[in-house]
């Protein structure tokens, strides 16, 4: 144990500093905001296509796909380093994250490079085909039908939930291609391009307010997709579904962490001063917070000392839950802390980075509603409890 | 004591029920939320001389007590009812029967009584609470014409009210001022609720005739008593609210299956749903508590309304953030109803004093008088 | 609804006051303490005769069994003027409460005549046999075993936690007289006398301490029991478990209420002038638990009224929860306000009555401890809510 | 930060491990509980050279971390290891260490590595708080002597202890003086874990030399740094505790049948199991954090050890709790080893601040300072 990384991680850090500094966007060009998470705009697609040209969009990757190898140690300080500047990688999380994470590591090579080097460079957009409406929690229960007809799939079902879908390019589709096997048997992951017939995008709004719109629900009506558009192998779907986050699977709490450190940093600046800031009952709400982010950072950091030990780490199974409800607390505590401030929804926290790419979830109020999306969606809170029972505390199922 | 409804008052509860079913149905709330308006059902409360339903009779108002406006209040939260039946009837109303002379008073109530006058009742100044040592809103003699100074803050239907009874301080006392909301400046905001909007109010220069200073004297005690009223229509308005979602969330978890079952048989959904059926019994018995003490004119009027602002607050919280998690995504869409009844509850808890602020009122008021 | 009571209601409480303020124990006699809930002292067993006589032990009941046919608000105000004067009608509780009800409501004439009077008037002390090692939640799953053989049963198996049976007279057990019918049927109520061969009583201590001893294992090693001991029909003891708490039912709630009282009144009392009284966050609970003890009362005032007009009130199912879990949550207030102070065991708070049983359970860690007998025994909290969830809101089992 | 044990530490782990299985089994923790000694244990201990496991070389010790203390630590709360290792290493030794000259310092810190001495921390008078500005106990010179005067309160170890680090008033400085504890009128409390009995120390017209005041000067934060350091031993101690309680619940939890499954298969339990378990992760990351602070000498350590003990205090409310009310009955009872375990959990939160307290520090020191 001890507190400070080796001297060559700290080169590492200094390395990506100094590139940032040199190529972080200029504010007064990067004026245009997104309107949706496949939504990039042009000083964003440039900025990404430079980060994957100069290795520094993955480093986990090889530099073919926008990496250099990095180790463990020196994706947390890159990372680091972003979430001090409240930089976003890409406005297309899940095409970088997940779409083009599962062709990198489960496509053939064409697939590779029609559609992974292009989403990784922010030349297209993707989206996520896995929730649907009887699916949710229960992903294995997915009922898309592929059915095979010569050289093609025919796909008919619904998706929802797919984020950004009516500004995507593309949907990497999990569908069902054998229904008699068992449930998460039977399932391949499908290319679908957007703009093939059969394909309706109906984009809804969420919680938030009536003009936010990302999800979508997503209809397949006998859509043909050539079957060179399946990703790995036939009824192989569900170890793609599982696999698709392995690049940086060990980085994933980073996500709660620093967004759960941006709202308490944002929170305790507007608390400073106020009479609250010596109201004993929120403080002791905001040191549980502050002990609660601390903690995420630390179990996440033992997490990956553990990995680089080549051991099973079982961190991973709280940190996301505890990192979700953190979230939805310090929104909740800011909110009551503001007191009837709080209805007023023009009173937007926090400074804007260029980065900032949405408002609705940037008041208080419209920060605890979104923070129920991490408390649902990607396995329930109540799911991650009885993952914990289970497969760590070895409980009955 | 007899603490259940009697036989007219549950007559009442359905009426109201049946008449919200009709006129105020969660498309109405809806169309509100998108920026519509709902003059009509105000238009048939009035008809139905609902607004003075505690308003003596000799000033035109059907004379009933405070029980039977917390019966019409729950089923007001229920519904969501939007418009400025609770501003008015227990904001307003309540602060100009609480400090007026008669004589104002039989000028006043008869208006509310009718229809004919909507109203709000300023007291805030930007702490939050219900509390009046944070006042000072200024009033001056100008011959016949008082003259106004300060801000007013967070008040419910303060850019739409026709009146509003404004908390001010006039040589040391604690006084009422009837002012008609076209003379002062407003600034309504974006509300999280847009079916109960605040805003806050620019006292200063304005000028009203002397005949709209309410009372004698110092009215600390009856705005305190008017406040009171304010925080139980507050706390049975959010358990009808909360009544909703538990209601909504039931009947999905019997419905929506996961893993081949009702998510209702999960242990986790099921103990979610009896904490909150717990938490809205234990909100509404308070909730009418307070209504019986504020009938009866009982000394345990105070307390009684903190604990029901306190225990409505309790409910809300959980109702909202375990109702809205067991409808996980479906709740999560702006076309589900959820958010309406979850927008109005939190609405509740953040004006006149948090749940936090009214337990540690109880606990001072037990503390000094013994328990309840 | 209205806040107070018709005049004779009250006419009724001020009889019973004038009758306790007249007959209530000389606290110069009454120094002997009871040492487990079997065991009355020579005062109160003349007290409890005396209130049987009077026709105050149980208003509910008829004159022969110590009542006077009373209503509902009669025993409410009979119980009010009990809980404020501290008063116990009976150390032997269950006694009282459960083996004397049952056999008053489903006992024969002779065992009306031979057990339900004498426990009633204190002649007699009783313990009530159901749980069992492998029965405690799930009642229905009971194996003691009682075989006829003539006129006779054979009782074979093993009691738990039954309070007092080293020092009572009579054990009410239930059996399984039919092993091959579904769980809850088959189940019969024997009257056992201790000292039948074959009893065997072990006291043994609870967690409060090594000399806090009420519970009991009890063995029963082929103890013969006459058939005339049988309480109801054979094979029908399920209905009488049930149906025990009939006459008393709808007051059952006041225990928890009258309990959660006198806690709050004396934490109130310890609180009062100190530094804790003014901290803000001991207020904020303070005034939660507060609005526990008053919520509790309404709603069993609810309940009251609601059978008073012929309905059925569903309160029944949350006041044990909420009565429960709030006396749980005083003590441990009591012991985080205390601090430090909490440590010293022979702090004892609150003043003494007459009828203060027990001093184990008044310190206020031992009250903590104490409050866990009321969430986990008669029904866990978790069970409570499981009652709640599927017979009031009508979830699937 | 590389925030996993090294392959020595975990060698460590697992010696201490087996010598309190072999050393200090569940029933010589009950053979105190119920009023026996544990002598052996101690003597096992000074064998092992543990009390100076952190004390430098040059004074007799080992040399170690305080993240290695904290391993030891973390133990000794799996097993509850009564005795005088917590008082005279934690505190004692803490405080002789971070007041003492250098001179002092080669005197004490012997005597402790050799376990000569046994030793004790007096530092509240009533506030139940590590607060220092509570202390009004004072002293003053007289020739070569020091006079005491005033009350120590809640002294872990204060009745038995050899030697009680004092904190006291002189002219105006907070200081320390070692006292031989049979200077001192002790009243020791009866305990609610018998395995860490605390006493009232009454310092009135105790006299000893004046070359037992510690250190030269003002000694404020000398004492904050010590306290610090007692903080994060409760705190890691409270892990070690609540990791057994959360081990002997899951075990039950597979075993106990009731309704024809083993409850560990009910949500309600596999839900309270799985808080458990993120509740003792996060004390323990935070814990062993502050051990690194601490180790390092880093300036967050009074930040770092304040969040410990608030984690380790919210660990072990719900552990004792829920961990209680999953065994249900057997749990209830004396002759089952679980209220060993829930006692000493709730020693650790009664004493040097609540999770309450510490919680508010955090948050003042951050609002302060920024996040850690």
């Amino acid at each position: 144990m001890r507190l400070h990384n080796d001297s060559a991680t700290e080169a590492f850090r200094t390395e990506f500093s100094d590139w940032l500094d040199e190529n972080l966007p200029d504010p007064a060009e990067a004026t245009e905001r997104p309107h949706s998470s496949a939504d990039t705009p042009a000083w964003a697609r440039a900025f990404q296509a430079k980060m994957f040209d100069d290795g520094w969009l993955v480093p986990a990757y090889p530099p073919e796909f926008g990496g250099r190898n990095a180790g463990l140690f020196e994706q947390l300080v890159y990372f680091e380093e972003l979430g001090r500047r409240d930089v976003t990688r890409s406005f297309n999380p899940q095409g970088l994250g997940i779409v083009g994470a599962s062709i990198v590591s489960f496509g053939n090579d064409q697939q590779k490079r029609d559609y992974a080097i292009p989403i990784l460079r922010a030349e297209m957009m993707a989206a996520l085909g896995m929730s649907e409406p009887n699916a949710g929690s229960d992903l294995a229960g997915l009922t898309t039908r592929a059915a095979i007809d010569g050289d093609e799939f025919v796909v008919s079902g619904q998706k929802v939930w797919t984020s950004g879908a009516h500004d995507a390019d593309m949907i990497l589709a999990f569908v069902r291609t054998d229904p008699d096997a068992p449930k998460h048997k039977g399932i391949s992951a499908l290319i679908i391009d957007t703009d093939t017939p059969g394909v309706t995008r109906r984009p809804f709004a969420d919680i938030t307010g009536p003009d936010h719109t990302d999800f979508n629900e997503v209809f397949f009506d006998d859509v043909r997709v050539p079957r060179k558009n399946l990703v790995g192998e036939l009824n192989d779907g569900w170890r793609i579904c599982n696999g698709a986050l392995a690049h940086e699977r060990a980085m994933l709490w980073i996500m709660w962490s620093q967004g759960l450190d941006k709202m308490l940093r944002e929170f305790l600046s507007e608390l400073r001063g106020t009479a609250k800031a010596d109201d004993p009952v929120v403080l002791d709400k905001v040191g549980k917070l502050v002990a609660d982010a601390q903690s995420l950072r630390l179990l996440g950091n033992r997490q990956l000392a553990k990995q680089q030990r080549g051991l099973v780490p079982a961190e991973q199974s709280i940190l996301k839950m505890m990192g979700s409800e953190a979230q939805r607390e310090v929104a909740l505590l800011a909110v009551e802390a503001l007191g009837p401030a709080a209805l007023d929804q023009r009173r937007v926290p926090g400074h804007s980075s260029v980065f900032a790419s949405d408002k609705h979830v940037v008041t208080w109020f419209n920060r605890y509603l979104f923070g129920f999306a991490g408390t649902i969606s990607g396995g329930t809170s109540e799911i991650q409890r009885n993952i914990i029972a289970e497969r760590v505390l070895g409980l009955p199922r | 004591m007899d603490f259940e409804l009697t036989d007219d008052q549950l007559e009442l509860q359905r009426t109201v029920r049946d008449v919200l079913a009709q006129e105020c149905p969660p498309d109405l709330v809806r169309a509100v939320t998108e920026g519509g308006a709902a003059d009509e059902l105000w238009d048939t409360l009035v008809s139905l001389d609902w607004p003075g339903l505690t308003i003596a009779t000799e000033h035109g108002g059907t004379g009933y007590s405070w029980v039977e406006l917390a019966i019409v209040l729950e089923e007001f939260g229920r519904a969501v009812a939007p418009g400025p039946f609770l501003a008015t009837v227990t904001q307003f109303a309540s602060a100009v029967r609480a400090v007026a002379t008669p004589h104002q008073a039989s000028h006043w109530l008869p208006l509310v009584a009718s229809g004919a006058v909507t109203g709000a009742f300023a007291v805030d100044e930007g702490a939050g609470t219900w509390l009046l040592d944070g006042v000072s809103a200024a009033a001056t003699c100008d011959g016949e014409d008082l003259v106004l100074a300060g801000t007013k803050r967070y008040v419910l239907d303060g850019a739409t009210a026709d009146e509003i009874a404004v908390v001010v301080r006039l040589d040391a006392q604690l006084r009422v001022v009837v002012v008609p909301r076209s003379a002062l400046g407003v600034d309504a905001f974006a509300p999280i609720d847009a079916t109960s909007v605040h805003a806050d109010l620019d006292l200063d220069g304005c000028r009203v005739p002397v005949d709209r200073l309410l009372g004698e004297g110092d009215a600390t005690e009856a705005i305190s008593a008017a406040i009171d009223e304010a925080l139980v229509a507050i706390s049975v308005s959010t358990v009808g609210t909360c009544q909703r979602i538990l209601e909504l969330d039931v009947e999905y978890a019997k419905e929506r299956r996961q893993f081949d079952v009702p998510i209702g048989s999960f242990q986790a959904v099921k103990h979610k749903l009896a904490d909150m059926y717990r938490d809205v019994e234990r909100a509404r018995a308070l909730s009418y508590f307070a209504a019986l003490c504020l009938a009866e004119g009982d000394s345990r009027a105070a307390v009684a309304a903190s604990m029901a602002k306190a225990a409505a607050g309790e409910c809300q919280q959980r109702c909202t953030q375990d109702g809205l998690q067991i409808f996980g995504g479906i709740g999560y869409t702006w076309e589900h109803d959820l958010h309406l009844y979850l927008r109005r509850a939190k609405v509740g808890e953040l004006t006149f004093g948090g749940a936090s602020q009214h337990r540690q009122r109880v606990a001072r008021l037990t503390l000094a008088g013994g328990l309840a």
